[in-house]
């Protein structure tokens, strides 16, 4: 399978996620956006990782596992967006014990 | 080694008096001091120290960038020398045992600018200039803005703002030169070497005359001037009429003219009319002013419109003449500042119209008064007439096609000039005395010497201004054959 | 690579002792001398010495600008937590934890200034945003921080999406996430290559505040207590901007032509909307933020003329305007009253703060004889090796950021205090600490070779 | 050189000594003293110059060179004092006059306070100093030093009693009126530098006649400085346009008009045009010019003085006439005739204002002769001295006018018969003017105040012995110019200034010259037949028509007020209210404002809204990607 469809779907979830980030209100569903955005990224690493394995392969280019630090990157990128996910839904929490709610058109205290 | 000095000892007074608050008197005291070891300084520079390398002083600084820390006393940076050093002493000494609110911290803003504008009249390295140029603007900013008048915040912004402004062109302008040495070097040795295009002439050209202009002020970029010289409290205006605007005529004579002289002489027009205009539009703004210290702003603005067709009149007559006036223009207005701020300070009023008759009640005042003001109007026997003479006499001998117009245009301030002088004159001290004018004036020993002083220089240079012309000889000769048009076009 | 190590172990040691340790000014000690310690191994490796042998596989490479850099900001994180390390008392009772917080973003600091490969700028980006959202949202019961905190971390997680498609973009383009020269300049100008250039360009720009990516700083900076406002706007920023220029020094060299009209029209927006908002603030914090914009408008000058004068000037600029901030919001942190009118009058009751903040605005605003004037010049000269309507732009721009910093000097100085109890109470050491700082900025303007001779010897 | 010659830096240097001991010492000085002072050194420097001129006569001359005003690359001007036949004969009028005006002030001035009589001292021989060097300056620049000192010191002089702002305001007046003529004369100066690369006379009339009309020395270079020349001249002396500050002047103190307004100081344009006269012969134009100008300043002043009732007033306008003659004089190219009408008219001039003085003395302040008359009785000394001098004005042989005036009238009778015929009617008019002012003054009955009758007194001796002096020069003054035709070899000095004044010496048959001469003086005496039948014994009369005219100054003061100063002081306003505030400081505040609208618009881009931010953003992205992808490639 080409490595063309891989990125398209790639990229229409990344899309996908931008639209969310700018339609939604509610501070949740944005970042579950957010990280549908992330994922996306995953896929297309993966995706690479493979297609560079491939290549590799067929050039016989004398390489220890290549295409392998594609697949590390995703690892540390599920890492890191779960530290996220923990900052950023206590954030969220610590907000809606405030204002009791989650919608982010009431944050505009700060602006101009 | 001098110039070392003069730059260290007004830093070392001004420090002192930033960190030791003493009293008025004590402060004014060690100013007064301060200022006349510089004084000396220059005096033993004139007699005795004159051989090249006490003239000069160079440290490396700034390596990386290119700039060291260069400066040269030349026939101009003498000059101005002497006038700074001067002006500061007889200053300070008028000013003695006069209360101000902080004086000691008064007093260190006005060392520390006068540090600032010797760094400028003897700096021979861009950057440098650049560096003391703004070093000048500071204090002068301050000083201003904490002991001014009422509106002296949005007023002297204003002045900050607008000089700021075309300073930071003039260092583009720098930067770009450096950029084009051959040893990527700031110093003015090297940058004279470049050769530019008469199109890179032109545009660096304006980026440093925009500079000067605002600071010198030339007509229209003065509108800065008279509020400022209103607000500022007056020994502040001294400094800045009588010192400060020299370093627009500095920055002329010695960047400007010789790094773009092709560019000089095709703008010359330009700036010419600039300049002429401006002296018959300040002359007129002069005749209607009311209040004593916006006159005499106004006035000055007129001379230094006549010193800027000066300078580009691009002849060796009218680089001495400037030169000349320098010094004398700067002594002339010390002596009008402090006369204004003596009858404010006594009479309570700089309104003209409400003042009259203070020559009877007051004739050593009046005496010193008319012997200035005529002076400022460059009467014959006045130091101001050769400087004047010289002046015109360039104008109408400058290679522009219009030069008769420049010659009579700007001529008419010699007519205007006497017209309000002597209206403010007349409207000051001739007539019946008034409420206000009742009491007299009596003048203070100190306050009498330093007038003293100022009416013998003024005769002295009036009759016998020889010594003044010697020194800026060799720097004339120089500067003309820098931008002697004929020879020029005859190399390109 | 010392300092990475060490301040991550040292932020674990500082989130323990607030367990054992209940005296604060002992914590905050602690972490001084932690930072002392930093910065002497810091040095130390500047001069080759190494604390461990670690074969790095070409992840990290610490050279010498890396260091200097790293040199720059632990200094000035020890100004800041001199200054403010106090006041951080009054946002919230977990002090310590707030300390470990900066020393693990120190580690990511580290990390993002001595990348050579893109995870790891990633990873350091993270470390650093991670803490941050929360020390954002540190000060619970305000809403304004919470709203901060929320803004911060929403934006900041899709900038984070952002660079990371820009790095599988090139990833695809390269076969690896190595972030030095492209040695296949066949793959230069591929779509890929362009996408997670412009991608990459992206994601730098919006955590280095560079409009028009620049909407999430002045309301983080705003509502964020003003002690975290400080660190955030200074330190972290110009280890950022080290990362910026290291990208596009390095792993973009190639695509210069691509990129550099883009940089410049960048400089020109953000010079713009940062100066220009800033003209209008009310409130000095939030000029702050604008001011911080601006200048990096002014920074992002480095990475549009990349050579030794931009790199030069980056460690002046990182210098000058962190320590220049870093003071004046250690005052505002002192004062009620955050409005210009907060500062009337301060001159007569406090001469030596006074003096010190008005030195370091004359700094902000590129006034000689000051780290700023230079830090500017450097920009300029190299700007002006490409284009001079660009320097003409960065110069306007600098005049008009005298309207907004003069404003504080003409408070402090030539207006006065309308209520005399608003006026601030300073401790007995801060005063001198903070004339220290000044004179450190002045230094900078007059001898700055001290400071980059330690880029070659 | 001359070993007399030495001597010469005494002349103006002992006044200059004068001045400095009665202005520094005013409040010390008793009166006594500063009189003695300021008369002595005039005496002093009298006799240094009556040495310098018998041996000057003897015909030595020199450039007396003491120091360098100014020397710089390519110019070079020596502070040094030409002495030959002009300057020593103006050095003789200068100081001798002064002497007598001096000791007539003693008395005249004895009511003033003794510092501000000091301070009359002091500026009196101040100008004194300036009018020597004026006349003894070896170039243009030392000339116009003088020039200048001499316009300070009788802006001084008028405004003398500046409690009364009308006279300081007539000060000023002719001070800048001065200025004018002033810049002119620079302008010329730099012009001749400029062109001959020197200021000083001799060089400077070398390098003309040498290349006149060569590129180095055009024909234009020769009108344009001819021209300004003649303007700063006019200015001095009082000429149209700007004769309109003399009569003004008249505020100062009596014999300050006497010898600042009358004899010395207003005839420096004649002097300079005749000390230029190499230039001028070579302008014929400005020639022309200068005689037409002269003839029509000297029947505008002569129908003014007709109708005017103050007695100095009169006096007044008959010095322009007069002036106005001598210029014709040099515009027909007699300087010789010029220079013998100024030292004639120094004379009677002085001794008529003098006179005056007198009169004004007795009447206690009274200028005005419509209440004068019939003080023939009282004043005898004065009367008499004063009808000397009337008939020396009017021409009548042998007294001292009669000669220059002739030599006038046939110089321009051989320049342009019009002129000559405007002339001579001037010269009618002339005589009745001051036969008028005699008989109002001191014929007739009584017309003043019974006070004033009763305070009416002969000066004293003070005064009385300078009247006597002038009056006996008035009548003598002319034997040193008889024309050939009455006497052989007579004319002295047109012999004696043949070296410096070139004469223009076309013959006349002497028949011609007999009809001239008698044609004038018959005119003369039936026009004063005519006085007298008028004014014997005076009624007042309402002036209407061309009289009223007359007596309102032909409006010229009011014309200029309309045409120059008004409008001078509206434009200032107009710059003042609108154009420095509105539009040039405006344009300067207008950058600031700009800065701070934008500020104020762009900050609404920062609505708030995580939204609207991230769509900015992907907005920004989007463009940057489309245009790299599809625009940029």
């Amino acid at each position: 399978m080409p490595i063309n469809y891989y990125l398209f779907l790639a990229i229409a979830l990344f899309s996908i996620g931008v639209v969310g980030v700018l339609t939604r209100r509610n501070a949740i569903i944005i970042f579950m956006c957010i990280e549908l955005m992330l994922n996306a990224v995953n896929l297309l690493l993966v995706a690479f990782s493979k297609m560079h394995y491939k290549q590799a392969a067929a050039a016989a280019i004398p390489i220890a596992n290549p295409g392998i630090d594609g697949q590390l990157f995703v690892f540390f990128i599920m890492v890191v967006a779960a530290a996220e996910v923990s900052v950023g839904l206590a954030i969220i929490v610590m907000l809606y014990r405030n204002i009791h709610s989650v919608d982010i058109n009431f944050l505009n205290r700060l602006k101009h | 080694m001098v110039v070392l000095l003069l730059l260290l000892i007004p830093l070392i007074g001004a420090c002192f008096l930033f960190l030791y608050k003493g009293d008025y008197r004590f402060a004014s005291n060690a100013a007064l001091r301060v200022s006349l070891a510089s004084l000396l300084v220059m005096g033993a520079r004139l007699f005795y120290w004159n051989t090249p390398e006490m003239l000069t002083f160079s440290v490396p600084w700034l390596t990386s960038l290119g700039s060291s820390f260069s400066l040269r006393m030349d026939g101009l940076g003498t000059m101005l020398s002497i006038l700074t050093t001067a002006s500061y002493f007889l200053l300070f000494w008028y000013l003695k045992d006069r209360s101000i609110e902080r004086p000691a911290t008064f007093f260190a803003w006005l060392l520390l600018a006068q540090v600032g504008m010797l760094g400028v009249f003897l700096a021979i390295d861009s950057l440098l200039f650049y560096f003391f140029w703004e070093l000048a603007l500071i204090p002068m900013y301050f000083l201003a803005s904490q002991w001014g008048g009422v509106r002296r915040i949005p007023v002297t912004f204003k002045f900050f703002i607008y000089t700021f402004l075309g300073s930071v062109f003039m260092l583009i302008g720098i930067l770009y030169l450096q950029s084009k040495t051959a040893d990527h070097s700031f110093a003015l040795e090297s940058i004279k070497k470049i050769r530019l295009s008469s199109d890179q002439q032109s545009w660096l050209f304006w980026l440093f005359f925009i500079a000067f202009a605002i600071k010198l002020p030339v007509f229209p970029f003065h509108t800065w001037q008279p509020d400022t010289y209103e607000e500022s409290p007056t020994p502040v205006t001294a400094i800045l009429s009588a010192v400060m605007v020299k370093m627009g005529i500095l920055g002329l004579l010695r960047w400007l003219l010789p790094l773009f002289p092709i560019a000089s002489y095709m703008w010359g027009d330009v700036v010419m009319s600039m300049a002429v205009v401006g002296i018959v539009y300040a002359s007129f703004l002069a005749m209607q002013q009311t209040d004593l210290k916006r006159l005499v702003a106004y006035s000055s603005i007129a001379h230094i419109g006549l010193m800027t067709a000066g300078a580009f009149a691009l002849n060796n007559m009218a680089y001495q003449g400037l030169q000349l006036q320098l010094f004398t223009h700067g002594i002339n207005i010390l002596g009008m500042w402090i006369l204004a701020d003596l009858i404010e300070r006594k009479m309570g009023t700089r309104k003209i119209d409400s003042l009259g008759g203070i020559a009877q009640q007051s004739p050593t005042l009046t005496i010193f008064f008319v012997i200035i003001a005529l002076a400022n109007i460059a009467l014959p026997l006045t130091n101001a007439f050769v400087g004047e003479f010289l002046l015109f006499n360039g104008i109408l001998a400058t290679p522009s096609n219009y030069y008769w117009v420049f010659a009579g245009v700007g001529g008419l301030g010699i007519i205007f000039s006497a017209v309000y002088t002597l209206k403010m004159i007349r409207a000051i001290f001739y007539g019946e005395v008034n409420a206000i004018t009742q009491k007299p004036i009596v003048l203070e020993s100190h306050e009498c010497w330093v007038l003293s002083v100022i009416v013998g220089l003024i005769l002295f240079f009036g009759i016998y201004p020889q010594p003044l012309l010697d020194m800026t000889a060799d720097f004339s000769k120089e500067l003309f054959s820098l931008t002697d048009i004929t020879s020029l076009f005859r190399k390109s | 690579m010392n300092a990475l190590l060490v301040s991550a172990i040292l932020g674990v040691l500082l989130m323990l002792s607030s367990v054992f340790i209940k005296n604060k000014s002992y914590i905050h000690t602690l972490a001084l001398a932690g930072l002392a310690g930093l910065f002497m191994l810091n040095l130390a490796e500047l001069n080759g010495w190494l604390l461990f042998e670690i074969d790095l596989k070409g992840m990290l490479r610490f050279d010498r600008y890396a260091l200097v850099m790293n040199a720059i900001m632990l200094a000035s994180l020890f100004f800041y937590l001199l200054l403010s390390g106090r006041a951080m008392e009054k946002v919230g009772p977990h002090y310590a934890d707030y300390l470990a917080l900066l020393f693990f973003i120190c580690a990511g600091l580290f990390m993002v200034t001595g990348y050579a490969s893109l995870l790891i700028l990633f990873l350091g980006i993270e470390v650093i945003s991670i803490p941050l959202y929360i020390l954002t949202g540190s000060d619970k019961r305000n809403l304004k921080s919470n709203e901060a905190a929320l803004k911060y971390f929403l934006l900041g997680s899709f900038s984070t999406g952002l660079l990371l498609l820009g790095i599988a973009f090139f990833y695809g383009a390269r076969g690896n996430f190595s972030a030095t020269v492209s040695v296949d300049p066949t793959v230069v100008g591929s779509s890929l290559q362009l996408a997670s250039l412009l991608l990459l360009l992206f994601a730098m720009s919006f955590k280095v505040s560079v409009a028009p990516f620049h909407f999430w700083t002045p309301d983080v900076y705003d509502g964020a207590p003003t002690v975290f406002t400080s660190f955030m706007a200074t330190i972290v920023k110009v280890a950022l901007f080290a990362a910026f220029v290291r990208l596009f020094e390095d792993t973009f060299s190639l695509q210069f032509s691509i990129w550099q009209p883009w940089v410049a029209g960048f400089v020109v927006l953000t010079l713009l909307i940062g100066n220009l908002t800033a003209v209008f603030q009310q409130s000095v914090k939030r000029m702050l933020a604008y001011s911080s914009i601006a200048q990096a408008g002014f920074m992002l000058l480095a990475v549009y003329a990349i050579n030794g004068d931009s790199k030069e000037g980056l460690l002046l600029y990182a210098a000058s305007y962190s320590l220049a901030t870093i003071g004046i919001f250690a005052v505002l942190s002192h004062l009620q009253d955050y409005t210009f009118d907060g500062f009337n009058g301060l001159a007569k009751k406090q001469p030596v703060v006074a003096a010190s903040l008005a030195i370091f605005f004359l700094s902000l605003a590129g006034i000689p004889l000051t780290g700023g004037f230079l830090a500017k010049l450097f920009m300029i000269k190299a700007a002006l090796a490409y284009q001079p309507w660009l320097a003409i732009v960065a110069v306007i721009m600098a005049v008009v950021s005298v309207f907004y910093y003069f404003r504080v000097i003409q408070a402090m100085y030539f207006r006065s205090a309308d209520d005399q109890e608003m006026m601030p109470e300073f401790p007995k050491s801060f005063p001198i600490l903070l004339l220290v700082t000044a004179l450190l900025v002045v230094l900078l303007g007059i001898f700055p070779e001290t400071l980059l001779g330690l880029l070659y010897f | 050189m001359q070993s007399s010659f030495q001597l010469a830096f005494l002349i103006p240097l002992l006044p200059l000594i004068g001045f400095l001991i009665n202005g520094l010492g005013r409040n010390q000085l008793s009166k006594q003293w500063s009189g003695l002072i300021g008369a002595g050194t005039i005496m002093g420097s009298f006799l240094v110059s009556l040495f310098i001129f018998q041996s000057v006569e003897s015909g030595n001359t020199a450039v007396v060179s003491y120091f360098d005003f100014i020397r710089i690359e390519g110019l070079r001007i020596p502070f040094a004092f030409q002495i030959d036949a002009l300057s020593s004969l103006f050095l003789l009028i200068i100081t001798g006059i002064g002497f007598l005006i001096h000791v007539y002030s003693i008395s005249y001035m004895h009511e003033e306070s003794s510092s501000s009589f000091a301070r009359y001292f002091s500026y009196l021989n101040l100008f004194v100093f300036s009018m020597l060097l004026l006349v003894l300056g070896s170039n243009y620049v030392v000339l116009f030093i003088g020039w200048e000192g001499v316009g300070l010191c009788s802006y001084l002089l008028i405004g003398f009693w500046f409690k009364n702002q009308v006279y300081t305001k007539a000060a000023n007046k002719a001070f800048i009126m001065n200025r004018i003529g002033d810049l002119a004369f620079l302008l010329a100066i730099f012009w001749l530098i400029i062109k001959t690369g020197s200021a000083s006379f001799q060089e400077v009339f070398e390098f003309v006649q040498g290349n006149q009309g060569t590129s180095k020395f055009t024909a234009t270079d020769i009108t344009v400085v001819s021209l300004l020349l003649f303007i700063g001249a006019t200015g001095k002396s009082a000429q149209l346009p700007l004769y309109t500050w003399l009569p003004d002047a008249m505020a100062g103190p009596t014999p300050v008009s006497a010898l600042i307004h009358a004899a010395t100081m207003v005839t420096a344009g004649i002097y300079m045009i005749a000390r230029s006269n190499i230039i001028y012969s070579l302008a014929p134009f400005t020639l022309t010019l200068i005689s037409w100008v002269g003839l029509a300043t000297a029947l505008l002043a002569a129908t003014i003085a007709l109708r005017q009732y103050d007695i100095k007033k009169v006096l007044a306008y008959s010095t322009v006439s007069q002036l106005g003659f001598m210029f014709l004089a040099l515009g027909s190219g007699a300087y010789v005739a010029a220079v013998f009408h100024v030292l004639t008219h120094a004379f009677f001039k002085a001794l008529l204002f003098l006179g005056s003085g007198s009169v004004i003395h007795a009447m206690g302040g009274e200028q005005d002769i419509r209440k004068m008359g019939g003080l023939s009785g009282k004043l005898k000394i004065t009367y008499v001295t004063f009808l000397i001098g009337c008939l020396a004005i009017a021409g009548l042989p042998p007294l001292s006018g009669f000669f220059s005036k002739d030599a006038i009238l046939l110089s321009a009778f051989l320049h342009q018969p019009l002129q000559y015929g405007i002339a001579l009617f001037t010269a009618f008019l002339t005589a009745f003017y001051m036969f008028r002012l005699l008989f109002l003054t001191f014929h007739g009955s009584f017309r003043g105040t019974a006070e004033q009758q009763a305070h009416l007194h002969e000066s004293p001796a003070l005064m009385t012995i300078p009247l006597i002096v002038l009056a006996l020069l008035s009548v003598v003054g002319g034997w040193i110019g008889i024309p050939a035709v009455l006497m052989h070899e007579a004319d002295w000095l047109g012999s004696f200034l043949a070296p410096v004044l070139s004469s223009s010496t076309h013959e006349v048959s002497h028949a011609t010259e007999w009809m001239l001469m008698s044609l004038s003086v018959v005119g003369v005496l039936l026009t004063i037949g005519f006085a007298w039948f008028l004014f014997r014994n005076y009624r007042e009369r309402e002036s209407k028509g061309l009289l009223r005219f007359f007596e309102h100054k032909w409006y010229v003061d009011e014309l200029y007020d309309r045409l120059i100063v008004k409008p001078i002081f509206y434009l200032g306003r107009l710059l003042k209210e609108w154009v420095e505030p509105r539009f040039i400081d405006a344009l300067v505040n207008g950058v600031g404002k700009t800065v701070q609208l934008a500020g104020r618009q762009i900050r609404f881009l920062q609505s708030g809204q995580i939204g609207s931010y991230v769509l900015l953003m992907v907005l920004a992205m989007v463009t940057v990607l489309l245009v790299q992808f599809f625009i940029r490639k």
